[in-house]
């Protein structure tokens, strides 16, 4: 059933904890640097999309620095046919998939609900902002899958703060009952907007699986290597077993809640200083080196190719524009009802457009 | 030609959406074994497994947000609110997700689920038994909002709910569910948002659905008596309504009483007397009124009766609009 | 944290399992027989309250047999000025409390909601039905208490399906984390309606309080000493260290779910007949037997008072007739609004009779 | 005199009911360190302290179940749910038990709880931010629902809020938060169910509240200009309902259009046209017709300006009814 303390694979300053647990993932030197690769653009993704807010192309952003490890980590032991419900704070995540991030970032431009990616290419849902409502989702998803008797997973990342909601309750709940290949997988991060975890519950959030009947894994989120494989091993727990896992990553939001949040109204400095000197990236890195997997060179590219990549989503998420007026009754129902026929036509009239068919 | 119950209506559909579409589920509190507490859903777990129909553990929004995730992945989710009083702890789902997903997933992505709530009052339930929630549905954007008032209307359109591709609301008025119909369980492409004239008058029309339908034409046959004719509107289906149907009435009458089981304020009835106004203003002669249950909560069962709008209270209305 | 086995006083014939833990419960002789008494009262009310809905007093009622020390054994261990909030398979507590049985099963007869009995007199809440939704309810009163200074108790009643809404989640959540002095109490009863246990939940209840914070606890409960003896430390840690607790007391539902249902449908006989060896009353019977703290004519005494006490209830509860109109809109608000006033006198007018002043 | 923005008006007015009702508690996410995220709390954690003022779980079922606990025990909580598309979740407890509470009990036990819900869009809100849930509540019987339009309002509606023995729902208008008013925060007693004409006019009344009020208020600015006089006519509760403000003035004018962002169908308009008709049949030259959002889920905010009541859509509906 897990244990108190954290599994890690590495320890803080990048050294390996224990090689016959590095050597089991079967990662290849080729996959490490892509890990790190990927952790290096979500972070760099990341900064573009506050500086994007700041610079009003964004409505607002919910910054996912320190986190990388938790989102790469997992992401990355997914397959393509798995299936990611997401909130709003994987960028790691989104670009491990393969999502297009600036249509990833449509839903903070406020250009379309939930982003404007491709959901069924990437298998990567819409941005969720009801906290935990996607949960129940996720379940009823992998159940779907499971009666076809497919043996993909299905993955919703969610926080801490949504461990207290009802829904995340009822949906472990069904999963257990319904056997679903699922995996639940909280980004502990300590702090929900300015509720610190404290204040959002007394209890181990890990242990709460048992009571649903399927295991629950505490995790060090900020060793990518550690949660790679607790969601390696929870996957194929789901795919071969139907059987479900809770994992909680431990990490820690190192930016605002928000760009609209002020988080020094409520957080303490030397929380962030001593978080600060935990930074997951700057850990792997170390691993890397120490393992001499990667020299300067790769390192520079890394950071090359991140510019470069950024580059293209600034220019997407400007470019972007607003959707054209039809879209707000179109998209409403495939059978769209008169009443909103009628509502559409004065709704073009008004917006002096030619009114094209519905 | 057989007589059938709206159980029995509402059962046959099922049976027939189950047989016709492998992707049909249903599920919810008690629809297994047990075949439901209305025993709506009985038999269709012994003929289909108990993979496409079956019991779910006690919690409302997760039956919805688990029917959505299943919808998502390809499937068609019939779930059963078991009553009226326990449906709100599914609002959130049914408002943030249900009714959204379609439009903020550009089309990407549907729910094509339908929620089935025994509803209203009139059987002498105790609390939380006997309420009348369409408003909260009918306000939400991006659903239907379906309400039979006979065994082949429950059947038909249970049966196009169903195949619907958006989203359905579909209410079943419970002092209904063992009313009988003559006819055939023969599927007949009924589309929605289709009223029903079940009795032509030409001084006042009563517009109503659900439970209260056969209230209204009690109250018909009581004032023809009197030499009144009440035309009598079944709307069938809330969202869409048929304004088109409504507004012919009004126009030929000139006269409209709504009546329903809902409390007054911000019930539905609103909805019917503004699009009367709207569309027929020049032809009323007076005022479109509302007979409605009042303003408080559903009463008990013991006080129903002078809650729940009654022949006298529909006839009075009546009365008032025929003297303007 | 508890134990797997539950913790019991009693075994299946009614013998001491442990003399040291019954000596510690402190109970006199005459309290042990107090506890027998509750136990008959609770189940010939409730044989009562069937027949009464036979016979058409009652609307419709939910059988308790069987769970009888679970309700009588917990109530007991309550003091005058601790809370209780039940649902409407408690007539065991509504004894043990003090309330009118007749005035409770107004709720049944559809008389007035909630039941008509004097809720502060007994500090015993209205019936509750939207399961689980009582939950937080018991944790905000526990904390008014607390805020208050007083060292009473909140103790929440509620079955095995309740633990699967949202509501319960929630609110054992809040529990722990506001330091609620309450006290869950779960009675197992293996059924919620038709879906037995193991379709409701996957894993053990009463492990979940460690998911909180607080302990839970396992209790036979058909065994009314050791459900006595759960709660009453359970009330100690709320009053004293304002710690929650969650027991779940392992019973079963020997009626049907209400009079309107057909337990035959799911349910098997054989495991009905199981139960039925293990009645909570006879295992109390022998055990005051084999103690001798009781002889026959106080189980004659008891036998008769029970039938003395259901006459009295048989008589008020159909004699009961329903509330005037004017309670329809005069319960409403404090402040009644113009628009029901306005309805009111409609209303009034139409029942033809007088219209007293609001 | 000074100016006050509604964020320090309604933060005034809890202040001060925190200081003369020492039963009166202050609760949800993000209301204490933090002071809210529109600030609306700012500072009564730290003057009140963390057992007074204090921050909740992320879960608002519970908040408001909580809460209800807490009014039986006597206290008077008055909650925040953080934004309008997250107070559905809460929808359950709200319905089934702060507005029964009174009438299930006889009495015996009250819910004097204020659910504060900063609502409406407008702000470029991301989803489920700018949503108008009015009718879920005004539709529930048992509930009074206020809605300020002005920084002073919020305070005095406020105030008398948290004072009444009844469950209210408190609308803010996000949109208003910054608005700014002169004026002095002196409690008033202003009593709930009192419509107030923001603007004379004698050619048609706009009916409206919350964020649409200033709006409305523009639309009559312009039709001024081409010599129309509108009459705006703000609500600021929808229950109670001021019906004798509206009906006077429909009466006046002949001619009435509500304006709301909240969809059309089964929106609040329907009530107010229903009440007009009901009351003013006679002396209406126009039927009522309703300038509302559409029945769509709320928009992305690029696109809001097409959704939510323009001024130019207020002015053809004025138009329509004037040309009747
Ligand atoms: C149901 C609901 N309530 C409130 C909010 C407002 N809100 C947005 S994010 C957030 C905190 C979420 O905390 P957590 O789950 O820990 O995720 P994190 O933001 O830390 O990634 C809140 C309260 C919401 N989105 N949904
Ligand atoms: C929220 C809600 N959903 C459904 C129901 C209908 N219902 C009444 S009792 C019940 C089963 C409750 O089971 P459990 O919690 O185990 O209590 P028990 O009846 O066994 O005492 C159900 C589904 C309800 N009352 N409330
Ligand atoms: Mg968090
Ligand atoms: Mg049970």
């Amino acid at each position: 059933m897990g244990q108190a303390e954290p599994f890690a694979v590495l320890g803080p300053e990048g050294e390996v904890l224990d090689r016959r647990t590095l050597e089991g993932l079967g990662l290849e030197a080729g996959q490490l640097r892509d890990l790190y690769r990927f952790l290096v653009l979500a972070r760099r993704a990341d900064a573009e999309a506050v500086a994007l807010q700041r610079q009003g192309y964004l409505a607002v952003y919910g910054p996912a620095r320190g986190q990388e490890a938790a989102a790469v980590g997992s992401a990355y032991a997914l397959r393509p046919d798995d299936f990611v419900f997401p909130t709003y704070r994987e960028i790691g995540a989104v670009i491990v998939r393969g999502v297009d991030v600036a249509q990833f970032l449509m839903y903070f431009k406020g250009a379309w609900h939930g982003g404007e990616h491709d959901v069924l290419k990437h298998r990567f849902g819409l941005v969720t902002v009801p906290v935990a409502t996607h949960i129940p989702h996720a379940v009823g998803y992998a159940v779907g899958c499971r009666l076809e008797g497919r043996d993909c997973c299905t993955l919703a990342y969610f926080g801490d703060g949504a461990t207290s909601k009802g829904d995340f309750h009822e949906g472990l709940n069904f999963a257990g009952v319904f056997r679903a290949p699922v995996i639940f997988f909280c980004q502990n991060n300590r702090w929900a907007i300015s509720v610190p975890l404290h204040q959002q519950t007394a209890g181990p959030i890990w242990r709460r699986a048992e009571g649903y009947g399927f295991p629950g894994v505490l995790v060090d989120g900020n060793d990518v290597l550690a949660v790679y494989a607790v969601t390696r091993e929870a996957a194929a727990r789901a795919r071969h077993e139907h059987t479900p896992t809770l994992i909680e990553a431990l990490t820690y939001r190192m930016g605002a809640h928000t760009t609209a949040d002020d988080d020094t109204r409520y957080r303490p400095a030397e929380e962030l200083e001593e978080w600060a000197r935990r930074d997951p990236i700057e850990r792997f890195r170390r691993f890397l080196e120490r393992e001499e997997l990667a020299d300067p060179e790769f390192f520079e590219a890394a950071a090359a190719e991140a510019e470069t990549f950024v580059a293209g989503v600034r220019e997407a998420v400007i470019g972007a524009g607003p959707k054209d007026v039809t879209a707000l009754f179109d998209l409403v129902f495939e059978n769209p009802t008169p009443e909103l026929l009628a509502q559409r036509r004065e709704a073009l009239a008004l917006a002096e457009e030619p009114v094209p068919d519905a | 030609m057989p007589e059938v119950t709206m159980v029995q209506g509402l059962n046959a559909a099922l049976r027939h959406c189950l047989r016709e579409d492998p992707k049909v589920l249903v599920f919810g509190e008690d629809v297994g074994k047990l075949g439901g507490v209305f025993r709506v859903t009985d038999g269709l777990q012994a003929e289909f497994g108990p993979d496409r129909v079956f019991d779910t553990p006690l919690a409302e929004s997760a039956i919805v947000g688990f029917g959505v995730g299943l919808a998502l992945a390809g499937w068609r989710p019939v779930v059963e609110m078991q009553f009226d009083g326990f449906s709100y702890p599914a609002l959130d789902q049914v408002i943030s997700h249900v009714a959204k997903y379609r439009y903020r997933s550009r089309g990407q992505l549907r729910v094509p689920m339908v929620i089935r709530i025994p509803f209203g009052g009139g059987i002498r339930g105790v609390e939380h038994h006997s309420e009348s929630p369409e408003v909260y549905y009918t306000h939400t954007a991006g659903l239907k909002v379906v309400v039979p008032s006979t065994p082949l209307d429950a059947f038909q359109l249970l049966l196009t709910s169903v195949r619907e591709p958006d989203p359905v609301i579909f209410l079943e008025p419970k002092s209904r569910y063992w009313a009988k119909e003559s006819g055939d369980l023969v599927p007949a492409g009924e589309p929605l948002g289709v009223a029903r004239v079940r009795r032509e008058g030409t001084h006042c029309t009563l517009v109503s659905w659900g439970g209260m339908v056969s209230r209204c034409l009690e109250a018909a046959e009581a004032a023809a008596e009197d030499g009144v004719e009440l035309e009598v509107l079944d709307l069938r289906s809330l969202v869409p309504m048929d304004t088109e149907a409504l507004l012919r009435s009004a126009r030929k009458t000139g006269r409209v009483v709504v009546v329903h089981e809902a409390p007054l304020t911000s019930g539905f009835g609103g909805e019917v007397a503004a699009r009367v106004m709207e569309g027929a203003f020049d032809h009323l002669q007076a005022p479109v009124l509302r007979v409605t249950g009042y303003d408080t909560p559903y009463p008990p069962a013991l006080l129903e009766d002078h809650y729940l709008p009654s022949v006298d209270r529909i006839l009075l209305a009546v009365d008032r609009v025929l003297r303007y």
